[in-house]
């Protein structure tokens, strides 16, 4: 059923709210500053209830289903994260409080710090950046801050093109010109031809790893030898760590700066695009850099310090999405080392079963062993004029959540799928059975997929129309 | 463990199929010299209930834990809060959905957020609304950077020094590395940022002016933007506190070229500082220099309506090297929760409530002046004021936190050091006469 | 989608719950005492959330839309009201901590009892029956209680064919038989028809007041008087209570008794069929028969009190749903006094406006200004083989739930819709095309109705094969 | 008011529709003389933020809105309750529908209540479950009606003296008016159902135990059966709780007729005493005398499974006057968070737990043997049992009350006079051995 916009259901004189009672005298502003009332919509509290109860019907989220979005990292946000986030002592706390009325808060952050430093090898920790991209930005902004406090700026950043699509975004904003690099005919970076690009010129290397193709790189550290010798730093982006935690320390590798998506790994809600958190991790050599204010400890007493002159300096108003934090670290305390170790494990095998099951059934341009993604394609299924785009909207009709489409764009008609550790062998089973029936209806009905999806509530929408001549409000 | 689904035989059943002798055995393309030998160093895993127990210690040391009166605002809001939007924005279609990359299945995400950009538009007179910012900060910094875009002549950006210091110096942090700088407009004896400084600098690209300022001064935007149009400038303003537009003249209808805001008094727990909501609103003319996601209308293959994330070829995933912005995720649901908080008041509720945020801080401002307070600042504000404190105030303040769980002011002279004893006070539609009159008797 | 049933997602050896960890030594009960583990299911914590949100997804509730059944009372259930039953101090609260620890819990009560005295009218109230029907069962064990403190009990009771269905199982529940009396032509009960079966054997009457019909007794008064001077008890069921708030106070009409449904009238959600709370209320005469323990108050402390000689005993384990008489009073709290008024004035004006709106659509059998509900048939339909089952039917195509149907049984065909205040003017306009549309569709293209719904996850569903050959359990 | 969505407008143009001149004017079929005159006499609305402070103030005068040590059960358990519990069961598909009359639109409502029967009678070891009724006691109260129904010729029902006091009171409710009675068994010195005493009863129509006892212990059900066979009476036996099935042999095995418990441990908060959840179970042969709702499993026009209410012809709504039970409301929504936490907690979690609560219980009792305390019966216990404590005891438990939150044990002397000076404990698994340490230290 159809639900109209939020005011096209106003009444004027409705109001969802009960006014809270004046008990003192009114006091009028000066005309001549007042405006005239936003023209907000006017409703009963049902109204309000029910107009967003519809919306959310309408919506696919990871409690309704498999949601194999590669690099992504859909797994299940546990409820009881949400009860933490939740307490009065956390929700409530005022952010200027001051530090003696807010050790709870600060020793959190202290001990997620410490924690995640320890997940990936790093010496320091810094919970500000507020999503991964802004993560990214944060490193890059420390890998420019230490070569300027080393006397000379350098002008070029290496972006593989397995990387992350926010990378050179990030790079830019430090006004780094991108030099794309290609991966090897294994997937993954070759050391030679890291070798032939860097120079001195050169301020480092963004490398995404496990990569987006889903593939270890395997020549990590000899990578992370070659740019250092120039005098390079090693960005690594962390969004892929489901893979690795508690087989790999990225820290112990060779990179040098390394963010990481508390919303993706450590099983904070997406909330349909944010809000996220992207901490950052450094080694020694970096850690005078990292922006303030910073946590420090002193016996057990926890401070905020803001006196770190080489600090790119502050990222966000406050200190971060402190309460992503909270859901982040009550599932760290919650999984523990094993908990942690077996999450990846599991994340790979369901990887590596799909990767083996469907490799039949969709072409598999890199056929390696896996981490927790796999990158198919539409190879198999151009003959029949089906494109990856037309199997991902069959299989909103199968009931599942598409994988991520059209990238990496290192791989043509990509159809990425990361199915997470906490999607058991039987929902697993079923995504691969609705893989192969939409194969099989590409071939006997190709139709049924040019044609999809006809569950929804909506069918296939017109996104070139829609960005030809933008309508952005009602 | 209850979040893995693997049973031992699934497991066996699944590496056969896999091709692998173990689990250990899937890491084989990883070198062993780099894998972790003795397992991680963390704590024991907690189960559920002792989770609840341990959160519940680490939250009762924060003040918070009890219920407490809150009279500090600078950028953070202490409001009501109405029972159906937690209820409503934790259902987990919206909470556990991604990004809404897949149109079909997201609808309700796309609605509920076209939504918001029209309520936000609305409430403050613009355009063009985004789908959401990490923070007023850094929504302002990204206004500043569209404006140094916009004007390739310039590397220079005029900033009022009353707006918020963490933005400014978020701003600091974004221009740095592009060899761009921040030049600060000074303020006035009257607490207003200082016109004829502005009129003076040469070499802007734009100006930013806070109004309400972070001494909750109403500025004159028309001001600013004579003269921002004299210079041919882009003329940015901010804001912390949106309740603010229940009752004040919009940016809008000052001709302002870009608003970047803060949405947490919307409906949103202050949670320690974030997440926030960042808004960032332009005109239509900067629609496709605006960076983070933005939400259109569009037509199914039926022809029936529906919405989209839309003008994405501004985006990094699609034009990788020539992206302007990084945004990805954004505060999604915190623009949905602002949405819903704007559906609930409505526009009764919105004009009522901030009359009641301006009511309440007017009798503040007069009670703590009867208690000996001196009002330094005259310009009007909205439900913030700076006051000169007695003497002894920050012990008697130190006590009322431990004794009675009041927040009486932030203390100003770490931002503005020339202001000892200065004290930034708030008062909002949750505190009540009688607390007002408490604070006058323990101060005086 | 389907979702199977939850054994059949069930695999050996998982479990979605954190075991509490043993802290103290294993004490192994006697073999003879133990017996197998109960097979319950063995499923992920993400198992168990995509089963029970898809089977939310499956059911309509007022959030959804207008539930307009007759005799229910489906009015928004506040939110806010379920913050204050969850709060710790009343959740947590254990049922015999004693007096002195329980003075909020107790309080709540005594203030609530006071409060529906006042809504109704009545001397004392209970809190303690269950439900609705619970309710009815008090009032019935009062007034045999009364009759046999007067030294003779009574054999018969009166009940109109215009009262609610679990009247007359109430009644027998306390040996009473019953007796059927018809309304008269204008849809009440006419004194006469009373006055000419009320004898010294019939213990009372009772009377549902606005009746199921949705017509207010007029003669009410009247007839409490016929009974009255026979030495018979007026039963008042107040289920019906959401039409007359603020307007009328039975207790002043002369009834005895009157139970009501704190899940109707006074907001508190059905939950799919409770739990419910239906407290009872009595005038002077009736208060010593009321169930213990009673709730008493002493300068500002309040008690529990057992020792009442006349009581009928105890009808619940403990205080009754302590946590519905939470949301209920909330409710009331919220409301004033103003708010109830006007809630029921509101309440009638839709139920009117509906009526006025659809008596050309569907028959109107009694065509009076109703109260808070009215009932249709389907006679201008039976020409097209259409029946109120039909309509229902389709409805649910239209977005609505059906109202309801062949209640009460003195209509026949009846199709009974209680809109109830919470409803605005634009939903129940909706309301009131999508009947007219039915209506024309009943003519032009039965068949839509007939074989109605599409829409839901289920077609018409054998309800005769089903109770012929049941099947309770997986 | 924010729940009245009716403008003026709406009000005049819908009177119009009406044939009404004014609001007052729709209730001209009530006689002027009965109707209200000032008004109700009720305190002033409160505004949301009124009301959650109010109640706040209420609920913070209830001990239990700190955390405290719960040694009570007597009916109602001191549990765990997992954080999706009450997540799921909100959900207002859930909470905010009517009884499942609709089938089409009940889907939800119906396979979850048609799963919980199922759960159930696995649990209990029994044909057929119902739809939940409102607690023990009166699902007990329904199992004495019915044996007395079914056995003509008997007009008295035999309950061990044993069950539950609440229940026997109820029970005593429901039968007297019909002119049946309730005959009490009494119990032995070892604190368990005298069966020598049952033997000699004679017009009996049912004979009901229940198990674990209101002392805790194990009762011998197959001896109840044996004289419940010898006699042809209807064996009804009940529980107060249910985690107890984890372990014990359920009633089934031991032939039991009807089973009558309590599931507010399957998940549902205490809240003062209810809602809990009443179970009601029987054989096969009793399917037509069972009280309340039952869902069965059922086929659409295409075919499809589905389910629906079913064999509500023994209900009150289709024969009138004939109905034997007058149930319609139950505890629906309860039933379905007893069927979550029962698929949540597993075979596995059952088991565990129900072992758990018996670790601890034993070792509670040993506790508190070592403080001098006489364990005064000897038969086997699930999670309760009963001491006699030493004299000072009493004055102790309150001091332990209102300093530390402690509720250690409750008082059996309102309920057996005889037993002055015992006490009857409970220990579940989320008592801590140190709690339990510091107990016996404190009333050593």
């Amino acid at each position: 059923f159809n639900e109209p916009n939020v005011w096209d259901k106003s009444r004027e004189g409705r109001c969802a709210i009960s006014l809270p009672k004046a008990d003192v005298e009114r006091s009028p502003l000066d005309p001549a500053l007042t405006g005239d009332t936003p023209n907000l919509p006017q409703l009963s509290e049902l109204d309000v209830v029910r107009h967003y109860t519809r919306l959310s019907q309408w919506n696919f989220g990871v409690d309704s289903g498999m949601y194999p979005l590669g690099s992504c990292t859909m797994k299940y946000n546990p409820k009881t994260n949400e009860v933490q986030a939740a307490r009065q002592g956390f929700a409530g706390a005022h952010p200027l409080a001051g530090d003696e009325c807010s050790q709870g808060a600060l020793r959190l952050m202290y001990d997620l710090e410490r924690s995640l430093a320890e997940i990936t090898g790093f010496d320091a920790v810094t919970l500000q950046p507020a999503a991964g991209a802004h993560g990214e930005l944060t490193g890059m902004l420390i890998i420019h801050a230490y070569h300027a406090k080393q006397g000379r700026q350098r002008s070029k950043i290496i972006i593989p093109d397995t990387a992350h699509g926010t990378n050179p975004a990030s790079a830019t904003l430090c006004g780094y010109k991108s030099v794309n690099l290609k991966s090897g005919p294994k997937g993954i970076l070759e050391p030679e031809a890291v070798a032939e690009i860097m120079d001195e010129e050169t301020a480092g290397i963004m490398i995404t790893n496990p990569n987006t193709l889903g593939l270890f790189e395997e020549n990590i550290k000899e990578i992370c030898e070659i740019v250092h010798a120039k005098g390079g730093l090693v960005y690594g982006d962390g969004a892929n760590m489901n893979a690795i935690m508690g087989v790999v320390q990225p820290g112990k590798l060779g990179i040098d700066v390394l963010h990481l998506n508390l919303h993706k790994t450590f099983s904070t809600p997406h909330g349909g695009g944010g809000p996220g958190s992207g901490p950052v991790a450094v080694n020694e050599k970096l850690t005078p850099f990292l922006p303030v204010p910073r946590v420090e400890k002193e016996l057990d007493t926890f401070k905020f310090v803001t006196d770190c002159p080489d600090s790119i300096g502050r990222l966000h108003t406050f200190y971060g999405h402190f309460g992503v934090m909270i859901k982040a670290y009550a599932y760290i305390l919650t999984m523990g080392a094993q908990g942690l170790l077996d999450t990846s494990r599991l994340a790979v095998l369901n990887a590596n079963y799909i990767k083996e099951s469907l490799k039949g059934t969709l072409n598999l341009p890199y056929d390696r062993p896996c981490m927790h993604e796999c990158v198919f394609n539409d190879a198999k299924q151009q003959e029949y004029h089906i494109s990856t785009m037309d199997m991902a909207k069959r299989l909103l009709d199968y009931g599942f959540h598409p994988p991520t489409v059209y990238f990496p764009l290192v791989v043509d008609g990509a159809f990425m799928v990361e199915p997470t550790e906490t999607e058991s062998k039987e929902d697993i089973d079923q995504f691969i059975d609705a893989v192969k029936a939409i194969a099989k209806e590409a071939q006997t009905d190709p139709e049924k997929l040019t044609s999809a999806p006809v569950l929804p509530k909506v069918t296939r929408l017109d996104e070139v129309a829609a960005a030809r001549k933008p309508c952005l409000r009602g | 463990m209850r979040y893995l689904p693997h049973t031992q035989e699934d497991i066996q059943k699944m590496l056969a199929v896999a091709g692998a002798g173990s689990l250990d055995d899937l890491f084989k393309t990883i070198p062993d010299a780099v894998k972790v030998k003795d397992g991680l160093n963390l704590p024991e895993p907690m189960s559920e209930w002792e989770l609840n127990d341990y959160m519940e210690k680490l939250a009762s040391e924060n003040i918070a834990c009890k219920g407490y009166t809150c009279l500090i605002g600078a950028g953070s809001y202490d409001h009501y809060i109405p029972a159906i939007i937690p209820y409503l924005v934790s259902r987990s279609e919206f909470a556990t959905a991604y990004t809404p990359y897949q149109p079909e299945v997201s609808q309700g995400t796309l609605q509920g957020i076209y939504e918001f950009q029209t309520m936000v538009t609305d409430l403050l007179g613009m355009d063009i609304a985004t789908a959401s910012h990490y923070d007023c900060g850094t929504a302002l910094a990204e206004c500043a950077l569209i404006a140094l875009r916009k004007n390739k002549k310039a590397d220079k950006i005029a900033v009022s020094d009353l707006v918020h210091p963490s933005h400014r110096e978020i701003i600091d942090t974004y221009l740095k590395p592009s060899g761009y700088e921040m030049v600060l407009i000074p303020h006035t004896k009257d607490g207003l940022t200082d016109m004829t400084a502005l009129e003076a600098m040469d070499g802007i690209a734009g100006v930013a002016v806070q109004s309400p300022n972070f001494f909750g001064h109403i500025e004159d935007l028309a001001a600013v933007k004579k003269v921002a149009d004299a210079k041919k400038i882009l003329f940015i303003t901010s804001f912390t506190e949106a309740l603010a537009w229940g009752i004040l003249k919009n940016p809008g209808s000052f001709g302002a070229d870009l608003v970047a805001g803060e949405g947490q008094s919307l409906g949103i727990a202050k949670t320690f500082g974030g997440p926030g909501l960042g808004l960032l609103a332009g005109t239509s003319k900067l629609m496709r220099d605006l960076p983070g996601r933005l939400v259109g209308r569009a037509k199914d293959s039926n022809g029936d309506d529906g919405y989209v994330l839309t003008l994405s070829t501004r985006e990094q995933h699609i034009r990788r090297e020539r992206a302007s912005s990084n945004i990805c995720s954004n505060n999604g649901l915190n623009a949905m929760t602002a949405a819903m908080y704007l559906s609930t008041i409505g526009k009764i509720g919105i004009r009522e409530i901030a009359q009641l945020n301006h009511d309440k801080a007017m009798y503040l401002k007069s009670a703590l002046a009867g208690a000996g307070f001196e009002p330094v600042f005259d310009p009007p504000f909205f439900n913030e004021f700076v006051m000169k404190a007695p003497r002894d105030f920050n012990r008697k303040r130190i006590d009322l936190i431990n004794r009675q769980c009041v927040f009486a002011g932030l203390d100003l002279a770490p931002y503005y050091p020339e202001l000892t004893d200065h004290y930034l006070f708030c008062a909002t539609e949750k505190v009540s006469k009688q607390q007002m009159d408490q604070l006058a008797k323990e101060v005086a």
